[in-house]
């Protein structure tokens, strides 16, 4: 039988083997370590694109295939920052903040909002809406790279284990661990917002039953344009933080897109905590398959990976219990 | 309510329905199924918008406010098909309540506990793994931390273990009477209806055919318009 | 020993609450069983473990003498278990007709339901089931547009349709007149001819129409076995189910 | 309403049925004599997308069950094809004079792996162009359907088997050719004289028809409720005695056959596979033909993607910045003919009933739980 | 900035062409991943056609226009998708008509149109580096052949930096080919490859890559990167500790571009091998850069890519000129045959066709990156170097020849001996 994915694979588990040995034998503990540690850098950009995805999917169910578009657009409101008012990265968050909220606002107002219970047009409209925006920024920005700084005062790298020759073997840049603390903070922040305040348990009531929630005295659209603003500004955080450490160009929210839907949906979207062990599984599993393998293996089997667990853990990592 | 006509889509479903509910009156709305009787309820709450006629509330009109001003306004909602908040703990459905009322408070009233004590041992489950009959206690219980004026009620007693529909009964009496909330309530129970309701309203095809108190609700008129 | 169902110290479990706690019972032939008690006392569960929607930690179930536990829906189903849900689940994109069609006995496979042709007989059996439901007059209507009261009758119709050898029906008469209730109740009776039945319900006035054996079940266990007199006269019962002015209208 | 049962329909011919596909038909066949060079080969192309989304539509449309991996089915269906054709270069096209692809050779293989080997014989691919790819989406659905996943997971994990096997063929450069894919590829012959495009015209034209004759009478039967229902409550169904996973993996696995066909049809045509075929890109580009189409529609979808292609086509003429057009047309398409193309049309010519009436619901949602 | 083609796509305006204008296809991708790079192209060829409609820049001398008649472009934008190139190649040649086509930049847009302009016998303008391994007689490969960027490359960076390189590439067939290449060439040279890594295409992390770097310690980096991994991997290098004094980067596919992308303080001390640097100092490249930055604004830069594009219009161009001169119809063969062996002074010297290969004599260079985002050339070829389609190291003798203009035939040859570096002879 002429079974040509299963021998392919089998060839590819059969390189997989080839190329893991001789990897094995030269694999020195401590860059292994420096790996992981470094993976926290890729964890951190993770959580970061993956958390606003965790908002509009997770919390409003929203298919949302422009996520990958509000990243960019928060990247080019940094660039815009800097290019024009000389502002300082740190600075521009707030816009970029800002910036990608109200374009999602509007963009609730006039499209989101006639789609709610018809997830799949949804899918439809944000993908329509993903064509337009990079359609849009690239007739503003033109299809070239723009050049985004990071501050100074964020160059270098934290390194343990110095050794005589002053090289560290293991070392994280301080950029990346802001990447991380700003990430982290941005969950804290939003977890208090969700499960600490009454505009966040209106939030989860809207979107579980929103007919009710409007019995309830919520005023829903108003509840909505908020979230789906608040999801929007968070992925424009996100483009803003890793411009500097990334490239921005139009088609550049794509790279992130199916990597955040991986994130949430391996953490499971019930629980905002979820996104965390998503983002940590996929990518400390990345960085490590990656160090003892290659970059585009480690990826295929990461994807596969969350595939099966997808197979077997539905809803994934964290579920809240479910009457069927 | 005045000249009240709703549809769905094309098909209009209730016909130039008047009728007026005094403040702090129990009122029951009787009729076949598929009459009418959710949509009317529905389009008081503004789930469904009138194609004409009016809607007036405490002398104001509200025929053209959104669903959540008129919840504000306090008028709380009781579906059928209970809609709980599924994820919500049960606690949390509760306090959804302070989004009507209005109230900053953070503490459920402990009367609601003294009408259904059987959700102070459920306060941190959620609120979809109850069974059919503990939602609709929580629903109920729902729409009082509302502090509404007037409570909708959609067949509160469908689903319900006889003992608690007594105990529902009871204590839609005493909101009424200690709160003086309006109640305004949809139900096939009969005998519920009697006992709970000083006026009654019969619904046929899209329309009100008979009114009156319940104690002109003679069997004939039962027969007629219910079948019984 | 020759029961047609039989549930043997069945426990159910989720996520550590026990919904179920060592439950038996059995049906038998042409025999109409109703579960009675309290909400929350885990009826509907129990029914759920039968067809094989919840999962059973332990215990047994057995259909015909054959083991059924955790087995999955659709073959408890061709075995010949009906069931109603206690909120109607229905087909709302699809005609009052076209989910009687779904339901009607027959195989079920992927190549019968190519090959299916919609003989005059099979017709005859929709319009049956349709007649007994008042539901021809809506037939080819969506069952989206149809109220509540309705989609109740649509899914007993489904049970009907089925034609199976045992009936669960989980509160068959919520939201309905009491003339159909009273309807519904001789639909069962006629079905219990034939058939077993298994009904839950808590309107007590249609308990009475129908019941020849009850069985309460509290906190996810049996609490109480009998006749309507012998229930209806159980402190127990009474205390945490029926509740006191149950006694006095009963009496 | 009349026309609502589908039951009734299969026992009386439909007649205006076909007759309306017999014009539509003769339509095609008339085509390539009145249309230029590239228009032959470009709706030869345009109906094999058609096709393709046709076979989506059987799984989405019908069932429920979105999916950006057709891509993925037609692409494995291509690249069966395209190693055939690859093998069967004459020696004096191979550029290295042996019997080994040319991409092959610079990745360092000297002999042919042995499971691309038996591709040369015309049999062995004609059957790997559809069974590899219908046993692909067998396993994946056997994995996934008999399980617990369920809606919206179960495009997740469409999307995530598109990005890896994408990112996989990429990467195994030795044995796929890489991003380039299968290039240089001789030409489909039959008894050794080559097929003309017009001749490769009408083999796509009868496999369209085919496809779409096929999943019209599926879809008609009891089958096609059966379907239907599992879209709107896969749960309930089985409940009345219907295994719904089996259901599911046959029409998935019916449909990626369907997939691969097309695809296979494709290679001789286009003369080249790559992984571009199997991304999410062009994955998602399926999933809106059908979305514009109609769902449930059959015809809608494989007439979308016909008219997309041709739009674009021209559009490409008008501004470069024509896929803003075309992601403005598909905002407007899902906002304001949400039941798509199809539903424009009036009720009469809606093919026999095969549009489903979705009224929506205002309070639709909230009513499916149990 | 950004002239008449962002907005306006499709056929020029017949008005101001006079009378017959020459079609001509343009297809680069100037939305999507790839319009990055390829955008550029499309201004680099927009600014030749607009000299040579209006006789000025290097076509002064000719006056206005080829012998009177004026290039009308045909654009299409294929939206860095390759089933589109394909299709849009289609169409521009039978529907449109175009007498010939300039565009694409990966090879696997080029491969994924090969067979149409084999089919349809019509004539394509390649302006990229590639990795060789390819004699189609209806291309014309103006961007270097292996033998113009690796082979000097190598060499340079064992002597310079040391023996050890670590070769990194996006994953696709160019960078692993010359790659592949390379490493042959640092082996024979006496070095040796302690890495070889791929990402892929559209990567931007690149943490996993650096960390095997910093572990495997080696003279120098190999990078095949491209696109918008390019600016990434730098920024991420030297985020992460790494200066071009410890492990410089030797690179292909890394230009000014980019080089202004990421920001020159990224790149400053590290290494690229191209034909072209804007640096250049020729008189034709003052005139380029200048012109260019006339049209498309003062922040723009000029890179290798875009000199390609622009100087194989000018070929097209004078092929043109030829074949009217002579009074010939323009079609396929007479341009092809005029094609070969063109020669134009370019913004980086002199070039030639080969008339052989039909691939294109080009000058060899490394270039050092500076702070300001421009390279000092550190290393030149005198003479542009003869183009051998295939890697001499790893295809000894092989090359490829067309015995004459419209013999399509095999024309691979074997010649089995080393195949002498030749230059263009002035
Ligand atoms: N979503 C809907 N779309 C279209 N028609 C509807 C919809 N919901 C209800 N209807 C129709 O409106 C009419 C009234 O329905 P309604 O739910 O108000 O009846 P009801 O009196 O509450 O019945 P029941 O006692 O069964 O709950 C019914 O004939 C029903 O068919
Ligand atoms: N899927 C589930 N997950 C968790 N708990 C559940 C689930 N299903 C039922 N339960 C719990 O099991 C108990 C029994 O529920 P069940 O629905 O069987 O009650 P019931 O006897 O049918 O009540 P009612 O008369 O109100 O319908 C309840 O406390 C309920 O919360
Ligand atoms: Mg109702
Ligand atoms: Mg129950």
């Amino acid at each position: 039988m002429l079974d040509f994915s299963l021998t392919s694979m089998l060839s590819s588990l059969f390189l997989l083997a080839e190329e893991a040995a001789p990897a094995a034998e030269g694999i020195s503990w401590i860059a292994l370590l420096n790996q992981a540690l470094n993976g926290i850098g890729i964890v951190g950009i993770l959580l970061l694109t993956g958390l606003g995805l965790a908002i509009t999917f997770g919390v409003m169910r929203i298919i949302n295939l422009a996520h990958g578009e509000f990243i960019m657009l928060g990247a080019y409101v940094t660039f815009v920052m800097q290019d024009f008012f000389k502002m300082d990265l740190l600075m521009t968050i707030p816009f970029a903040f800002i910036g990608t909220a109200l374009i999602g606002a509007i963009v609730e107002l006039t499209i989101i909002r006639r789609l709610y219970g018809r997830p799949l047009e949804t899918l439809l409209a944000t993908w329509g809406l993903s064509i337009v925006l990079q359609g849009v920024v690239k007739l503003i920005f033109t299809a070239e790279l723009k050049y985004v700084r990071a501050p100074s005062y964020l160059s270098g790298n934290l390194s343990f284990l110095t050794n005589e020759a002053g090289t560290s073997p293991i070392a994280i840049s301080y950029y990346r661990l802001f990447i991380i603390a700003v990430a982290l903070a941005l969950l804290a922040l939003t977890m208090f917002l969700f499960y600490g305040t009454s505009w966040g348990r209106q939030i989860r009531a809207v979107t579980q039953n929103r007919e009710m929630a409007k019995c309830l005295g919520v005023n829903t659209k108003l509840i909505d344009m908020g979230t789906f603003a608040y999801g929007c500004g968070l992925a424009g955080v996100a483009g803003a933080v890793i411009s500097a450490l990334k490239t921005v160009a139009p088609p550049m929210g794509q790279d992130y897109l199916v990597d955040a839907w991986m994130v949430v949906v391996t953490g499971g979207v019930d629980k905002l905590i979820g996104i965390l062990a998503g983002s940590f599984l996929i990518g400390e599993s990345n960085a490590i398959i990656a160090f003892m393998l290659n970059d585009p293996l480690a990826r295929v089997i990461v994807l596969a990976a969350v595939i099966v667990l997808i197979r077997y853990r539905p809803e994934g990592l964290f579920t809240v219990q479910k009457r069927a | 309510m005045r000249d009240l006509t709703v549809g769905y889509g094309q098909t209009p479903v209730l016909f130039d329905i008047s009728l007026a509910v005094n403040r702090g009156e129990i009122v029951c709305l009787l009729g076949r199924n598929g009459v009418g009787k959710t949509t009317l309820l529905r389009s008081i709450i503004g789930l469904n918008q009138p194609t004409k006629g009016s809607i007036s509330f405490g002398g104001q009109d509200i025929t053209k406010a959104p669903t959540y001003k008129r919840a504000r306004q306090g008028i709380a909602y009781i579906p059928q098909g209970r809609e709980i908040i599924p994820y919500l703990s049960v606690l949390d459905n509760l306090k959804m309540g302070f989004a009507a009322s209005g109230k900053k408070g953070n503490r459920i009233p402990s009367e609601i506990f003294d009408f259904f004590p059987m959700l102070s041992d459920h306060l941190s489950r959620q609120g979809g793994l109850l069974s059919g009959g503990q939602q609709q206690q929580l629903a109920i219980a729902r729409g009082l931390m509302c502090n509404p004026q007037i409570m909708l009620l959609d067949e509160p007693t469908e689903g319900i273990q006889p003992s608690i529909v007594q105990e529902i009964e009871d204590t839609l009496k005493r909101i009424n009477e200690e709160k003086g909330i309006t109640v305004m309530v949809v139900e096939q129970k009969i005998e519920f209806a009697r006992k709970l309701a000083q006026k009654f309203f019969i619904m046929e095809k899209g329309a009100i055919v008979e009114r009156g108190s319940t104690e002109q609700l003679t069997n004939d008129l039962l027969h007629r318009y219910l079948a019984v | 020993m020759d029961a047609v169902l039989s549930v043997k110290d069945l426990n159910v479990v989720f996520s550590g609450f026990k919904a179920l706690k060592g439950v038996n019972l059995e049906v038998y032939d042409n025999e109409i069983v109703t579960i009675i008690g309290p909400n929350g006392a885990g009826k509907s569960t129990l029914l759920d473990a039968i067809v094989g929607k919840s999962p059973v930690a332990s215990g047994h179930v057995f259909y015909q003498g054959k083991e059924i536990t955790n087995r999955s829906p659709h073959q408890v189903a061709r075995m010949g278990v009906g069931r109603k849900f206690q909120n109607p689940n229905v087909y709302n994109q699809l005609t009052v007709f076209d989910n009687i069609l779904l339901a009607l006995k027959g195989s079920h496979g992927i190549l019968a339901s190519i090959t299916a042709k919609l003989t005059k007989a099979k017709k005859g059996r929709i319009y049956d089931v349709l007649e007994r439901t008042t539901l021809l007059d809506q037939a080819f209507e969506q069952v989206d547009s149809l109220s509540h009261g309705q989609k109740q009758w649509v899914e007993i119709g489904m049970v009907l349709a089925q034609d199976p050898s045992i009936v669960l029906l989980d509160e068959p008469t919520a939201g309905m007149t009491a003339k159909e209730t009273r309807m519904t109740g001789e639909i069962i009776k006629s079905i219990a001819q034939t058939h077993s039945v298994v009904v839950i319900e808590h309107d007590m006035e249609f308990v009475k129409q129908i019941a020849e054996r009850i069985v309460v079940l509290h906190q996810g266990s049996v609490l109480a076995e009998g006749s309507v007199e012998e229930v209806q006269s159980n402190r127990e019962v009474i205390e945490v189910y029926l509740g006191r002015e149950a006694i006095s209208t009963a009496a | 309403m009349a026309n609502a049962v589908l039951g009734y329909k299969q026992s009386t011919f439909p007649t205006k049925l076909v007759i309306i596909s017999l014009i539509g038909l003769l339509i095609f066949a008339v085509l390539p004599f009145v249309l230029g060079t590239f228009q032959l080969s470009f709706l030869s192309k345009l109906m094999l997308f058609g096709t393709l989304a046709v076979s989506l539509d059987l799984v989405w449309g019908f069932t429920g069950i979105l999916s950006f991996a057709h891509g993925v089915f037609f692409t494995l269906g291509g690249y069966a094809s395209a190693y055939y054709l690859k093998l069967n270069l004459s020696a004096a096209a191979n550029t290295y004079g042996v019997d080994i692809p040319d991409f092959m050779v610079w990745n360092g293989l000297e002999v042919l792996p042995w499971f691309i080997a038996p591709l040369k014989y015309f049999p062995i691919a004609l059957l790997a162009t559809v069974a590899v790819p219908a046993l692909f989406a067998y396993i994946i659905g056997y994995f996934i359907f008999r399980s617990k996943v369920s809606g919206v997971y179960i495009t997740i994990i469409t999307l995530a088997i598109a990005s890896a096997l994408t990112t996989f063929f990429v990467s195994q450069q030795a044995y796929t050719g890489g991003t380039n894919g299968i290039t240089d590829v001789s030409s489909l012959s039959f008894f050794g004289s080559e097929i003309p495009p017009i001749g490769l015209y009408f083999i796509i034209l009868a496999y369209a028809a085919f496809v779409l004759a096929l999943s019209w009478w599926l879809t008609q039967s009891n089958f096609g409720l059966v379907l239907r229902s599992i879209n709107e409550n896969e749960k309930r169904i089985a409940f009345l005695g219907y295994d719904v996973a089996q259901y599911k993996i046959f029409i998935w696995t019916l449909s990626a056959a369907m997939a691969g066909m097309a695809g296979g049809l494709f290679v001789p045509l286009n003369r080249f596979i790559s992984p571009v075929y199997l991304a999410v890109a062009f994955g998602t580009q399926v999933v809106i033909w059908v979305a514009i189409g109609g769902r449930g529609t059959l015809i809608g979808p494989f007439i979308a993607a016909i008219l997309l292609g041709q739009f674009q086509n021209y559009a490409d003429r008008v501004t470069q910045d024509w896929q803003l057009i075309v992601g403005i047309l598909l905002l407007v398409v899902v906002l304001f003919i949400p039941n798509g193309l199809m539903s424009l049309l009036p009720e009469r010519f809606s093919l026999a009933n095969l549009s489903k009436p979705t009224r929506i619901s205002p309070r639709a949602p909230s009513e499916q739980k149990s | 900035s950004g002239g008449t083609s962002s907005s306006s796509g499709g056929s020029d305006e017949a008005a101001d062409l006079g009378e017959n204008p020459i079609k001509v296809g343009v297809m680069y991708s100037t939305t999507g991943t790839i319009a990055i790079v390829e955008k550029s192209l499309q201004d680099a060829t927009f600014l030749a056609i607009e000299q040579i409609n209006s006789g000025t820049g290097p076509w002064e001398a000719n006056g206005e226009g080829i012998a009177g008649r004026k290039i009308q472009k045909v654009v299409v934008n294929p939206n860095s998708d390759w089933d589109l190139y394909n299709q849009m190649s289609k169409r521009l040649i039978e529907e449109d008509q175009v007498v010939c086509v300039l565009g694409c930049y990966t090879s696997a847009s080029r491969k994924s149109v090969l067979p149409v302009f084999e089919e349809k016998n019509s004539l394509l303008y390649y302006p990229v580096y590639y990795e060789g391994n390819e004699c189609s007689s209806n291309v014309f490969y103006t961007g270097a052949a292996p033998n113009q960027q690796i082979t000097d490359s190598i060499p340079y960076a064992y002597e310079n930096f040391g023996p050890k390189g670590f070769f990194i590439g996006s994953d696709y067939i160019y960078p692993k080919e010359s790659n592949r290449i390379a490493k042959a060439e640092l082996e024979q040279a006496g070095g040796q490859v302690v890495g070889d890594e791929y990402a892929a295409l559209g990567t931007t992390e690149f943490i996993t890559i650096i960390n095997k770097i910093k572990a495997a310690k080696p003279d120098f980096v190999l990078s095949n990167l491209v696109g918008d991994s390019i600016p990434a991997f730098y920024r991420q290098y030297k985020d992460a500790g790494i200066t071009a004094d410890d492990i410089p980067i030797m690179a292909y596919p890394t230009t000014e571009e980019e080089i202004q992308a990421m920001g020159p303080e990224f790149a400053a001390g590290h290494y690229t091998s191209f034909n072209y640097f804007q640096s250049v100092d020729t008189p034709e490249n003052k005139a380029f850069v200048e012109q260019f930055k006339e049209m498309f604004g003062g922040d723009r830069v000029t890179n290798g890519v875009m000199e390609a594009a622009y100087l194989q219009t000018f070929f097209m161009a004078q092929a043109m000129k030829d074949a009217l001169e002579a009074g010939e119809e323009l079609n396929t063969e007479t341009i092809r045959a005029a094609t070969r062996g063109q020669e134009f002074s370019a913004p980086q010297g002199r070039v030639k066709i080969d008339p052989d290969n039909y691939h294109t004599y080009l000058y060899s260079r490394i270039g050092r990156w500076k702070e300001d985002g421009q390279a000092d050339i550190v290393f030149s070829t005198d003479a542009a170097v003869k183009p051998i389609p295939w890697s001499q190291v790893l295809y000894k003798g092989r090359t490829c020849v067309h015995p004459s203009p419209d013999d399509r035939s095999d024309p691979i040859k074997e010649t089995g001996k080393d195949l002498e570096t030749q230059y263009l002879e002035s």
